[in-house]
């Protein structure tokens, strides 16, 4: 799983501290999108592993692992498209 | 096809990420799936809209890959700078993937975006339809259709939200001989998937128009916007489609519509229709279906 | 300094004439401006050209109200009106095949251009004639250099016959003469 | 070197040749047409090596221009009056994304009522844009900023884009002798174009972003200052342009007999000349006058003006352009500089060749005359018609 983390930021304290123009480093995450969510999908033990809320999560926050398919909380928004798009409905949506 | 890409087979690189978009944003998955089909040699230019305004916040830059936003009007002229650029300073394998929406692609960019065509720059113009200016919100667009309640056609006694049909952009597209165009949607991402890929081996210009609802502009559960991309094909108000070697070639030819109705209903943005609104637009279905039945290649294939 | 005004038809070369003049000025070890009338050229509708020459350097980018030289690529442009925009010693070179409608006039000189033109290029486009003429009746400019700097701005294709024309009308007025 | 008779359109596009562009995107409008036909047929001739863009607006052409800059190619294009109006909105978003673009402009007066010749309205309207922004005089300075542009704009320390102005048809269109230096020199001037602000698969970055109220105003700080530096570049540029060809134009402003000049007018673009003249004629009178050329408008040339002025009992601003309801644009930051630093004399503002009306020697001495003898501190020079009171 290739995505980026969150990264620690300071704001500048002189110029030379800011980029030249408007160009800096791509995927440069400083913030969480957790705090946006009021429920948070688990996936349970019914998941059959077929990739679907991995394909259709618009965040991409759903990732695979050894061991099936794991969730980044600290960007998951939880709109709740996972556990829509479930075939399985492996997907719970619960109230954080 | 086994070659195809699949959820299975897809990069596990996400290169739209930890972007601000709505819970929901059907453009944000648009823009996600379509970067991971093109991986990291993307070079990717989007114009002030949604998607900018939620990835490019300093410090906070949610493109994994090479990104710019554009000025609204400029997303097919900066592209075919950046491509040119490209060349002229001798870097091999890349892909320039415009990422537009609706206002920014039928409205104020669409003279730029002829012109690209017009010089067949090679380039990939990728337009999320949502239908309306989202990000300034949910003001009429060219692509808004007919009825669609928006804070610029609002909906009362006299005139029941916008009175103009939705541009047709494909044909538009289609009609300045282009190498290749596509419609697609959200809702069948597997078919999005293909386009990308396909488009992103035609040298020339590549336009892909695919449906990317917004729950907040359309009026339905953030959850659903998988569901109501689904039904809008399902009912007919959508279609899967390409045009290649001046052809047009219809990519499912369902043999029977689910219901107008229940489709624009499940909407906040159409709730006020009157009976005679929703049967103008099964007609304004019947009679465009009843074209494309007519002229263009409609042998089934497999999606 | 010398300042010249061309009168031709869109289409006539008189600008051409101009800058040939002014590429030749060069080659004189002179200085030289050439400017159409500005605008947009449309074919066939009365236009300027105009030439300062100088042996230093023109800074003087006003428009020319006094002329040493007016020069009429066609007589149906020329007006008795223009004499006035004459410097005293000056002169109106005019291409004309009825040359006696002119007589009266001590400052005009006139030479059938076409004529020239049509028997050797069979085309009567008068304007490097008119450019020979000038070299013949001015001590401003020298034939040599306009051989030279016509090639910068003509066809190659008609490059021999280009010189023809330059040389007969050269020499029409040192006959006259 | 050689030596051709060339239009300032042709001189500008033969710099443009010598500086090497890779990327140039064109959209034709009168009086620019005939500089990118020229390239055009450079291109065409291989005499230039360079991706040639047929854009289908001016906005297009500018973005277009934005989009190679990103990708670090170096980049040409060229404009002039209505389509620099309708590419304001790109000249800011190349200012502030710091792409050292260089951008012919050929100085045209902006409609209504239409009007294809030259005045300066266009681009001073623009002054804000956030472009060093130069004023040539003739074909050979067309041709020499063409060159110096970009290695003032390139300089790491500025990367801002240059707009060179060239005064429609008056000098756009008129011919005269201008040296064409050697590649081999302009190659040994202008080194090939490096920068960090570009993309790179190497080094994926995201370009052209926002930013909000708590750094935006450090953004515009370090654009201003990169646009104060550019001072000390532009004289550098200079210099350097000297030491390998022999020209020189003095940096951001070029005084004409100003040193014990009583009067001084000062000027922009290719009316400067027949000023020079008339300085001339007035100077063999014992009259004390002087002229300064502002090259550069932005960055505005503050110390080189006082130390010009200081002396001076009066001055005069002719320019091409009116702020409609107050006075000439260049007027106004004249005196902005004057008023700063306590200089005390007295100043004028002469609006003049709006529309391409001519400029003749006899305005010039009148305008000569107006600074000694006083008078109105607005006024619009050439009129054919007395002003109702």
């Amino acid at each position: 799983m290739s995505k980026p983390t969150l990264r620690s930021y300071q704001k500048p304290q002189k110029l030379a501290d800011y980029p030249l123009g408007t160009a800096s480093e791509a995927g440069y995450l400083v913030t969480k999108n957790s705090g946006w969510r009021n429920e948070r999908p688990i996936i349970t033990d019914a998941c059959i592993n077929c990739l679907q809320c991995y394909l259709y999560c618009p965040d991409g926050v759903i990732f695979k692992t050894e061991h099936g398919l794991d969730i980044d909380y600290d960007f998951c928004k939880g709109c709740g498209i996972c556990e829509k798009i479930c075939p399985k409905q492996a997907i719970k949506m619960e109230v954080e | 096809m086994s070659n195809k890409i699949t959820a299975k087979t897809i990069t596990d690189s996400e290169f739209f990420y930890g972007h601000k978009a709505c819970a929901g944003c059907g453009g944000s998955l648009a823009v996600r799936i379509a970067l991971k089909v093109l991986g990291e040699e993307a070079i990717s230019v989007l114009p002030a809209g949604c998607m900018s305004a939620v990835g490019f916040n300093y410090p906070h830059l949610c493109f994994s890959n090479n990104s710019i936003i554009s000025t609204f009007a400029g997303t097919a002229s900066m592209l075919t700078g950046v491509e040119a650029g490209a060349r002229a300073v001798g870097i091999k394998n890349f892909k320039t993937v415009g990422l537009a929406g609706d206002g920014g692609t039928a409205d104020i960019g669409i003279q730029a975006l002829s012109g690209a065509i017009d010089r067949n720059d090679d380039i990939l113009y990728i337009c999320y339809d949502n239908e309306a200016y989202m990000n300034t919100g949910i003001q009429k667009s060219g692509l808004t259709p007919f009825g669609a309640k928006t804070t610029t056609t609002p909906s009362g006694e006299n005139v029941h939200g916008n009175i103009r049909p939705k541009k047709n952009l494909f044909e538009i597209v289609a009609a300045h001989d282009i190498p290749y165009a596509a419609t697609a949607s959200i809702g069948n991402l597997p078919d999005f998937i293909n386009k990308i890929e396909k488009a992103s081996k035609i040298k020339g210009t590549a336009y892909i128009h695919v449906v990317a609802p917004c729950p907040i502009g359309w009026g339905i559960p953030v959850n659903e916007t998988i569901e109501i991309a689904r039904k809008m094909m399902d009912c007919g108000l959508w279609y899967l489609a390409e045009y290649e070697n001046g052809q047009f070639k219809l990519n499912k030819n369902p043999r029977y519509f689910s219901s107008v109705e229940d489709y624009l209903l499940a909407q906040g943005r159409f709730k006020h229709l009157a009976a005679t609104d929703i049967e103008t637009l099964a007609a304004q279905r019947d009679a465009k279906w009843a074209a494309i039945r007519k002229i263009w290649n409609t042998t089934e294939e497999e999606l | 300094m010398i300042e010249i005004r061309w009168h031709g038809r869109g289409g006539q070369g008189a600008f051409t004439a101009a800058k040939i003049l002014g590429a030749a000025s060069l080659i004189d070890n002179k200085f030289s401006l050439a400017f159409p009338s500005f605008g947009p050229e449309r074919r066939g509708a009365p236009i300027q050209a105009f030439n300062k020459i100088d042996g230093k350097a023109i800074i003087d980018r006003s428009e020319i109200k006094s002329c040493d030289y007016l020069i009429f690529l066609d007589d149906t442009l020329f007006s008795d009106d223009y004499l006035k925009d004459l410097k005293d010693d000056g002169i109106a070179l005019i291409n004309t095949a009825t040359p006696d409608k002119f007589s009266d006039f001590s400052q005009i000189q006139s030479i059938d251009a076409n004529q020239i033109a049509l028997k050797i290029i069979r085309k009567p486009i008068s304007n490097t004639a008119m450019l020979g003429a000038l070299a013949s009746i001015s001590d401003d400019v020298s034939l040599s250099s306009l051989q030279q700097a016509s090639d910068l701005y003509l066809s190659a294709t008609n490059a021999a016959k280009n010189q023809l024309i330059l040389r007969e009308s050269f020499e029409y007025f040192k006959e006259v003469r | 070197m050689t030596k051709a008779f060339l239009s300032g359109n042709d001189a500008f596009a033969e710099g443009v040749r010598l500086a090497r562009p890779q990327v140039i995107s064109i959209y034709p409008i009168t009086p620019q047409t005939t500089v990118v036909e020229r390239l055009s047929e450079m291109v065409e001739d291989s005499s230039l090596k360079s991706e040639l863009i047929h854009v289908e607006s001016e906005h297009s052409a500018l973005s277009c221009a934005i989009g190679a800059s990103a990708m670090g190619a170096r980049t040409f294009t060229a404009t002039s009056s209505q389509g620099l109006l309708y590419m304001a909105e790109c000249l800011q978003y190349a200012s502030g994304g710091r792409f050292p673009i260089v951008m012919m402009n050929a100085n045209r007066s902006t409609a209504l009522p239409w009007n294809i010749y030259g005045d300066q309205r266009d681009s001073l309207s623009q002054l804000d844009c956030g472009w060093i922004q130069v004023y040539v005089e003739d074909a050979q300075e067309s041709l020499d900023m063409a060159l110096q542009s970009y290695r003032i704009a390139e300089n790491p320390l500025i990367s801002t884009p240059v707009m060179v102005n060239l005064d429609g048809f008056v000098l756009t269109h008129t011919y005269e002798t201008v040296e064409i230096p050697s590649q081999t020199d302009a190659d040994r001037f202008l080194p090939p174009f490096q920068t960090e602000n570009k993309m790179s698969l190497a080094n994926p970055k995201n370009l052209a972003f926002s930013v909000g109220p708590e750094n935006n105003m450090e953004f515009k700080y370090i654009q201003h200052k990169a646009m104060l530096d550019s001072r000390r570049v532009i004289e550098e540029t200079d210099a350097k342009f000297a030491e390998i060809f022999g020209r020189s134009y003095g940096g951001l402003t070029q005084g004409y007999r100003i040193d014990d000049a009583d009067y001084i007018l000062i000027t922009l673009g290719s009316i400067t000349g027949l000023c020079r003249e008339v300085v001339d004629e007035l100077r063999e009178r014992g009259e004390k006058v002087g002229l300064l050329k502002l090259r550069f408008l932005r960055p505005f040339p503050s110390d080189d003006l006082v130390a010009a002025l200081e002396s001076a009992k009066a001055i005069g601003v002719l320019e091409k352009d009116i702020s409609f309801g107050y006075e000439g644009t260049v007027y106004t930051n004249v005196n902005s500089v004057i008023a700063k630093n306590g200089l005390r004399l007295e100043t004028y503002n002469f609006i003049a060749g709006l529309g391409g009306r001519d400029i003749s020697r006899e305005n010039i001495a009148t305008i000569f005359r107006h600074l000694q003898t006083g008078g109105q501190h607005v006024n619009f020079i050439g009129l054919g018609v007395t002003i109702d009171e």
